[in-house]
């Protein structure tokens, strides 16, 4: 019975806290220019993040290492060094833009700019991580980001032609703005496979203490939690390619997310896109927080524990703090949250090599999982995904200057 | 454009990642590898280039006369809140300066030339009478300025596909 | 730091010649017995994956080499201590040509595709 | 029994006898000896060895920092070999963390800062 509970428990919070700033807005770009012909975009992600969620859990589950530190321990400092670095300056860019999706939710509702919500907003993530525990980090920000659920209920109240819908499915070339076709295809995936996903899961493993006996709970957690995750964000897609597109409606500015629903839901509409932006960024912005803190304390060997208090790992406890902090002061400076959204998506998507490839070798190496290798599908499948993250890293420069908004 | 984007470290991609290789001996076990460490992906200080395009800025202005006018609907039956409608319009209208100001009349195509100017200031001033309108909350007058963005979008659309041919 | 002492850390990923200075390949393990209250060095391991020589020898690239087969092209050797001379970290040697020296039983390869990999296919004699 | 140095000791987390985290094996030092197998005689922790391992640069640049926050720097931990109990996956060693300088940094912190902040 423990164990349904706990799935149970896994899959709603993967759906609640799958949702973020950078996967709402780039399905809402991409279904308000190309219509459905993104959702294989997000379905590609979608399966990468699975792929990539089973496997780190996998990894802590039977070595009781997370991802920091098999990266440390297998590859030395000299290698280690380099998804450190990459994987703290890209967290950092999306930690803030989390935080301004956040404080753009609060300027919509109230009309103060979103300049004065960045700090107090960052102030209260800190808050829940000093005082909370990784329990309520994770599963009490995605119970409440259930609320996104809004958007299949938008989904559904429009009559999508389910035909067109799983065309959208299969990868198609586009028609018309090319370079922004393929800057939205990288965005998304960046958006989906995001580093600190699968590193703050596979710290979550090793925090709740789950075992070898926990590796179903881990496989369905994975395979069901994102894949719903995925249904949700093609949800919003397609609320985009029924209400901007026939309007002609391209997103310039953030705000215009929010007559998304309006159109469909009326009043309630407005209200739920708002709570849904808030508080999916809000969790957000709590997990990257802690995967920064957990790659740093995990590669250099500090005691790490959100469960524990902050004065017994305080070099943990403070780097949050000071990450987190810095995060709401760079959105006080008045950056685009949109671009910023955008930049950042783009930046994740090209930092995917450098923690998809190692998995690999992790993966393999019985030191580790011992006989829960995986099998030739899980690496064929790997391999593929590093191929493409690769292929996303050489083109996200040209991407970045010829498709950036 | 009030994006300061942060600027990343530029690092080489290192070739040769991991621990040394052909060290030089100045003495002391010196590490003499040498590899970029703070590789991260190659992207330079990006400033969002401006879009140059004349079709794809009467688009875009014209994507904003439709938001004007889905806004001023919504806001009529009270779907979405004062400060919010009124927060967009203005970010609208300041969006619509930037159009009009990178807007290179060389480029405009001959045919559309002499419109399109026009049509950006009607724009504007529609926008500016749904802000009064929503400001003074008479649904007369927004349901008048919505008519109006809606027959601006129309028209921008046209000048907009007119410029791509 | 005493002059006789050295840092394994420093050594690691050295290349390391031989007494004719041929390239013997880089330095990858180092295996002590635990004897009566202590750890002693019993031999050295080094080796290379031929045609990626230049790509250096990352731990990162050693392990996805190995993995996709890339132990056909490994060029290992045992190195026992007495044939090692560090007497200059910067550059290890040893004091035999690399002929004379035993080659790596990649049987004994703690990851188990090296070892199946290694048992199913004849060792190619140098 | 076998070590082998790379697989089982080095970058590995080291915990106490009370299973605290102590830090990770960032050095390891080997002693030469004319005629004889060298022995390890030690390992290393701290953030200066590890620095060094990365290049000269940083080194000279982690070890300035110390100089600067004396308080916070907190220096290399030397632990014998003899005080080795297990090794492989964990490093464990019969000593008390707490006392190591890899935890200073630590204690510093708890006292100058953290318990400067409320409902820590």
């Amino acid at each position: 019975m423990k164990r349904l509970l706990e799935l149970s428990l896994g899959i709603v919070t993967s759906i609640g806290g799958f949702l973020e700033a950078g996967s709402i807005i780039t399905a809402v770009q991409g279904g308000a220019v190309f219509g459905y012909q993104l959702l294989w975009a997000i379905a590609l992600g979608t399966v990468g993040l699975m792929l990539l969620v089973e496997q780190s859990g996998r990894l802590a589950c039977v070595s009781g290492r997370t991802v920091g530190d098999a990266l440390r321990e297998r590859f030395g400092i000299n290698f280690f060094v380099i998804p450190l670095v990459t994987g703290l300056i890209v967290s950092f860019l999306v930690l803030a833009s989390e935080i301004g999706g956040v404080s753009l939710a609060l300027q919509m509702a109230t009309g103060i700019s979103l300049q004065w919500w960045a700090l107090p907003v960052a102030f209260a993530g800190w808050f829940l991580l000093w005082k909370g525990t990784f329990g309520i980090v994770e599963k009490g920000t995605s119970l409440l980001g259930l609320v996104t659920i809004v958007f299949i209920v938008a989904a559904l109240k429009l009559h999508p032609d389910w035909g067109e819908v799983t065309a959208g499915l299969l990868p198609t070339r586009p028609s018309h703005d090319r370079a922004r076709y393929w800057y939205l295809v990288v965005s998304i995936i960046g958006a989906s496979i995001s580093p600190y996903l699968y590193m703050f899961y596979s710290s979550g493993v090793v925090e709740d203490g789950w075992g070898v006996d926990d590796l179903s709970t881990n496989k369905a957690t994975a395979v069901l939690g994102m894949s719903f995750g995925g249904v949700l964000s093609a949800a919003v897609l397609v609320v985009a390619a029924l209400v901007f597109l026939p309007r002609g409606i391209q997103v310039e500015r953030y705000e215009q997310a929010g007559l998304l629903l309006p159109p469909v839901l009326g009043h309630a509409g407005f209200v739920l896109f708002l709570a849904s932006l808030g508080i999916a960024c809000f969790g957000a912005t709590a997990e990257i927080t802690l995967a920064m803190a957990y790659l740093v304390a995990q590669g250099l060997g500090w005691d790490w524990s959100e469960n524990a208090k902050p004065k017994e790992n305080t070099r943990f406890s403070l780097t949050y703090t000071v990450m987190i902090l810095l995060a709401g002061v760079v959105m006080t400076l008045g950056v685009d949250p949109l671009k910023l959204t955008n930049f950042s998506m783009m930046l994740t998507a090209a930092s995917l090599p450098v923690t998809v490839v190692p998995m690999l070798v992790l993966m393999n190496d019985e030191a580790l999982v011992g006989d829960h290798r995986n099998r030739w599908f899980g690496n064929v499948a790997l391999g593929a995904l590093s191929i493409i993250a690769i292929v996303v890293l050489l083109s996200a420069v040209p991407l970045q200057v010829m498709g950036g908004s | 454009m009030n994006a300061t984007m942060p600027t990343l470290a530029q690092a080489e991609l290192p070739l040769r990642e991991g621990p040394p290789t052909m060290s030089s001996s100045d003495g002391g076990a010196r590490n003499a590898s040498r590899y970029g460490w703070s590789w991260c992906a190659l992207v330079p200080l990006v400033v969002a280039c401006g879009v140059s395009d004349p079709a794809k800025q009467i688009e875009r202005a014209a994507s904003w006369a439709v938001t004007t006018r889905e806004l001023a609907i919504e806001r009529g039956v009270g779907s979405v809140g004062r400060a919010y409608t009124l927060d967009l319009l203005d970010a609208g209208r300041k969006d619509i300066r930037k159009i009009e100001a990178s807007l290179d009349p060389a480029k405009v195509p001959a045919a559309v030339r002499s419109q399109v100017p026009g049509a950006l200031v009607e724009l504007d001033s529609t926008m500016t009478r749904a802000g009064d309108a929503v400001r003074r909350g008479n649904p007369l007058l927004l349901g008048a300025a919505a008519a109006a963005a809606d027959s601006l979008g129309h028209t921008l659309e046209s000048l907009g596909e007119q410029a791509g041919k | 730091m005493r002059t006789n002492e050295c840092r394994l850390e420093l050594l690691l990923g050295r290349r390391v010649l031989d007494a004719d200075g041929q390239l013997v390949g880089r330095l990858e393990e180092v295996v002590a017995d635990y004897r009566d209250g202590e750890y002693l060095v019993r031999e050295f391991h080094v080796g290379t994956f031929a045609m990626f020589e230049r790509l250096g020898g990352g731990m990162l690239g050693n392990g996805l080499l190995r993995l996709i087969g890339g132990n056909r092209l490994y060029d290992g050797y045992v190195i026992p201590w007495k044939l090692m001379d560090l007497s200059d970290a910067d550059h290890p040697r040893v004091t035999v040509a690399k002929g004379e020296l035993a080659r790596i039983d990649e049987t004994a390869h703690p990851s188990s595709s090296v070892r199946r990999a290694a048992k199913s296919k004849p060792r190619r004699t140098a | 029994m076998e070590l082998r140095l790379v697989h089982e000791l080095l970058d590995k987390p080291v915990l106490d006898e009370a299973r605290r985290y102590v830090g990770r094996v960032d050095g390891v030092v080997l002693e030469l000896r004319r005629g004889a197998q060298p022995r390890i005689t030690a390992f290393e922790i701290g953030g200066r060895v590890w620095a060094r391992r990365l290049s000269p640069r940083i080194a000279r640049w982690a070890v300035s920092l110390g100089e600067r926050w004396p308080a916070l720097a907190n220096g290399v931990t030397r632990i014998s070999m003899q005080d080795v109990r297990r090794t492989g996956i964990t490093v464990s060693v019969k000593c008390d963390g707490r006392t190591t300088p890899a935890m200073r940094w630590e204690h510093w912190l708890r006292r100058n800062v953290i318990s400067r902040i409320p409902g820590a």
